[in-house]
């Protein structure tokens, strides 16, 4: 089995940034992304499901290291300062590299 | 309507659950079911009452409502900002807050004013809706000037098309169009079962409300005087607002809650896009831990009897 | 009922605020809840009335819809294939669409009756289920003939045990056991709600359908022609059966209507599944893009018209 | 009410469509949605029919109630330990679920008493409250002895103020200090849609109830047994207690109904959490799988027909 | 802390084919799996949630590098042609590595 | 770009033990953590989300390896024996290392 590696990066942040994120995305050229509802704790306080307003996503974006660098870079201008958001990345074996 | 009156009760209810840290909760799909249903009850009956009406009669209250909205945050902003001494985002966004409507207690004035045989004017659920947009305008501006930052164009859309605005402005049509007798095979649903409705979103509202009172603690004493005075201070706007308009005792009364209530839902969704530096937790929870209590369980009948006085002493 | 019609108008509302990009949508709990609603008051109703039916009266229809079934998808296959330029398993699986039936089109027709004072016979909701299995049949077997690898067993399992069957059959079987009477306690939910819960799950369906409208942009014109002109033919022969079958005008509509309808839930699952290279956009865009609409808007009320045309002549 | 009242039927046949492993399901929020309106309902028409009572009276059957609560599971451990031959843990922590009450079989019997136009006891849905704790503390204690490590406050907490005990609770004091007219407005939702939403309750718990059984295959003969004996005897001390209470034949029944139903909420949750090591599917299983279908099926006509009995002989 | 170390296979796909999916895991010699509800973009398009038939789920499975390379073999030939899917994986550290 | 590692602890478990995670989270050091809803199978059967008292969550938290270490020691002994229960972890890389 021979694998090519991508960079999966995972975001976890205010559900109101859903839109915003997803035309980020298309800009800096990732290929696709997947989102799951989420809750959790972090500097900015117990964000849970219960009130529409203090919900998180979780999103994944499996893409090259280029396009990971970009959306790290536009998210800490961008996102960093004002919203509860934190990032992280690993790398990941994909098996069809070209869909990535 | 008293303060026994069962809707009031289940808001109750719900605030003691919520300090005694119940694990009590309606599932948020229940919750946004039951709004959907209040903001299309809200707008039908609206919409049957204002075919009987002359639009001409509209414009008046329309314009003269809508420059209310454009005020009051006007009027906030410098009290929060200098003597609450509020950072500016922090001060144009809870001003915006309060310069929009709450459609739960709008929601609850109607069945308030029902349960007493007091009629309003039909055309109130478009003041609702003609509430959301100005207000919204003046805490951007507030916080941040006329910047070219702001992606208007796609705000109005949020705004506009937001669910809120659709429901009722849809519901209206709907009302409108159908008539009295083309409603009648969907009443059952909305319109019988409106206060019990009514009464569970409250429920989850008492909930909600209470989960704020633990960030109100942090903010102090402030905060809690201005959700409170300040919403009095509106209602003595709006109502005067009312009986200059030659609006009906109910129809001041409306215009004073709606004056006096604070948004939770399209302002602070708003203002998280636009003033994302203002910090979200201060505007909500004063909003719904302090005056959207206060307005259910004092204001509302508070601004009945301001209503009865004014329309009294003016007609 | 007419175009005018609050269920109608809530449709074109969501219908709008789709277009137009709202944000408004029901929780998928809530339409999934109101779907079920919905099947169960078809279902109760149906059985009430065939309690007081002779089963022997049932075969003749049975078989025929049946074969009407089975034919129809076999007509448009062609059509699709040949007129269209689909590729062989697209052409299937929309062919399988439209030898199926919607249940929500089967809803406002029934909600378009009542409110014009018109029966139908009440084994129509059976008819609903029995079209369900053959046109996936059919489709399948267009799509890869034969063929070992589709798993029959399982596939029919899913089929007659989907949510629509069960809850439409289990239905009819509890009305028509508990009887008039033994319905009524909770016949406030199940028949008084009705219209309302349709009205709640047209606008849903409205907001749905324009979200499908890009998509068909895409696939060009002769899908939306196929979307309108394919249910006329469907409801001539719908209609023409009827006719054939002795059925009285309401039921001649009903029969027009189950034929012109699409299927938009049992199909695109079933085909999914067992004919996976068959682009689920293309049956879907134009089932719930276009002929769903259709239907709504102006299908069911021709079909009355055409169905007293037919009874006139015939009768 | 009879074996064929459409409520029971719901049950049946969201029975057979689990045991025919149908994809059917109700979306957990609409779930819980309907659980909650039971609860609130229960305890509204309580609270309404308290009003008219003495406090003083509530006192010997409030006793007696919560003695039988803790009496029940100390019965039925040393069956499961001894005869039934099961671990320490899976003993005491079943033993507790029927020490405690099933708020689904208790509304069904509300519903099938109604439906005879047979009264009961206001306080009864006291009762329900009442019985809910006592089974969990001797649960716990059953399985580990007054052990240091429960946290015993975090446990009342947790059953005192879940979602069972705030509504039925909020319910009852709602319906008291609002009374019957007060109520009226929200009657079309809490008291004309209760046989319904119980219905759609009842689908939804056949179901689950179905999907017990496979578990139930793998423990065996004797839980079966167990699960349909230990009620029986339970509803005859349930009985015979109500009879000494002096209560009437609708409340003797009553409290045979709720000494023989099994928790399936409350309990399982605080077990999970205090006795970890029981095997909650096995509780489960029986509670579910057997008792509450047992009950809802045979059972609840069975206890009318002995508390008429037992009436009859002591009255 | 000495963990043994599994792959954690992730695949985003079409909800349609969960019963499919797990009937796969099984027959492939996993021993567990773990389900999450998704939307996401990708090649076949925007799957959100709104509309049950395009809707995706978010599937994990931790096993060994055989079922690992078994369940990438048969997903190729079985999904990949017809079906919205990715599929990912990356190695962690297990706690009792007998489970998986 | 130069980002830091930390450690991305997963585990997926009953939801009734939530309320116990997050505490332990707290006092073992955890600066955050998200939850998502989930469903699944193991050793202990399936468990899915028809039926409130058989549900799983999915829990992440990202620290240092001391903190991971302390979370590992702890479920092993509070909950292992008795509930569903699999964790599992990786190196990611963070953008904030200060936030976990
Ligand atoms: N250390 C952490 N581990 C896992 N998730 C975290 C962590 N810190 C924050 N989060 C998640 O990220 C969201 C935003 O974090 P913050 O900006 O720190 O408030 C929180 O609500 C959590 O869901
Ligand atoms: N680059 C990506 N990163 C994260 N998720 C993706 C990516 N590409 C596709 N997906 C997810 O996988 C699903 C199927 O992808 P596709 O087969 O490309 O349509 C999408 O709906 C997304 O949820
Ligand atoms: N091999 C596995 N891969 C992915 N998830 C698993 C695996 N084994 C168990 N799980 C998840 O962890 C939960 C508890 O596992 P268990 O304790 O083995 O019953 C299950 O319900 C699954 O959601
Ligand atoms: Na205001
Ligand atoms: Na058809
Ligand atoms: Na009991």
């Amino acid at each position: 089995m021979s694998l090519d590696t991508r960079k999966l990066v995972t975001i976890i942040t205010e559900s109101a940034l859903e839109h915003s994120l997803v035309d980020d995305f298309e800009r800096l050229g990732a290929h696709g992304y997947t989102i799951t509802n989420a809750r959790g704790k972090g500097h900015r306080g117990v964000r849970d499901a219960d009130w529409s307003t203090s919900t998180n996503i979780r999103v994944e974006v499996v893409c090259d290291a280029t396009v990971a660098e970009a959306i790290v870079g536009h998210f800490r201008e961008h996102y960093y300062a004002n919203y509860a958001m934190i990032l992280f990345m690993c790398d990941v074996e994909v098996v069809r590299p070209e869909k990535f | 309507m008293t303060p026994l009156d069962p809707i009031v009760l289940f808001f109750i209810l719900g605030l003691i659950a919520g300090v005694l840290r119940s694990e009590l909760r309606l599932p948020p799909a229940i919750y946004e079911g039951l709004t959907v249903l209040l903001l299309i009850s809200i707008g039908l009956k609206g919409g049957i009452e204002l075919a009987k009406q002359p639009f001409a009669e509209l414009v008046g209250p329309v314009l003269s409502v809508m420059l209310m909205g454009f005020l009051l945050p006007l009027v906030a902003y410098p009290v929060l900002r200098y003597v609450g001494r509020f950072k500016r985002p922090d001060a144009a966004s809870i001003a915006a807050h309060y310069g929009s409507v709450s459609v739960g207690t709008f929601a609850v004035a109607v069945a308030y004013l029902a349960s007493q045989d007091i009629s309003f004017e039909s055309y109130m659920p478009l003041m609702v809706v003609i509430l959301e947009v100005p207000a919204i305008l003046v805490g951007i501006i507030l916080a941040r000037g006329i910047s070219r930052e702001t992606r208007w164009g796609k705000l109005s859309h949020e705004v506009l098309l937001g669910k809120g605005v659709v429901l009722l402005v849809g519901g209206m049509l709907i009302g409108w169009v159908a008539g009295p007798e083309g409603v009648e095979p969907i009443a059952p649903l909305f319109f019988d079962l409106f206060k019990a409705i009514l009464a569970l979103f409250l429920l989850e509202m008492g909930l909600i409300a209470a989960s704020q009172i633990s960030s109100l603690r942090r903010y102090g004493l402030f905060l809690v005087g201005f959700g409170i005075l300040f919403p009095l201070f509106s209602a003595v706007v709006g109502g005067w607002l009312g009986l200059m308009l030659g609006m009906s005792t109910g129809g001041i009364m409306m215009l004073a809650t709606l004056a006096a209530s604070g948004s939770y839902i399209a302002v602070p969704a708003a203002m998280r896009l636009t003033v994302p530096e203002a910090n979200p937790t201060l505007s909500i929870s004063v909003s719904l831990g302090v005056t959207f209590p206060f307005n259910i369980l004092v204001g509302i009948p508070l601004y009945l009897q301001f209503a009865n006085l004014l329309h009294g002493s003016g007609g």
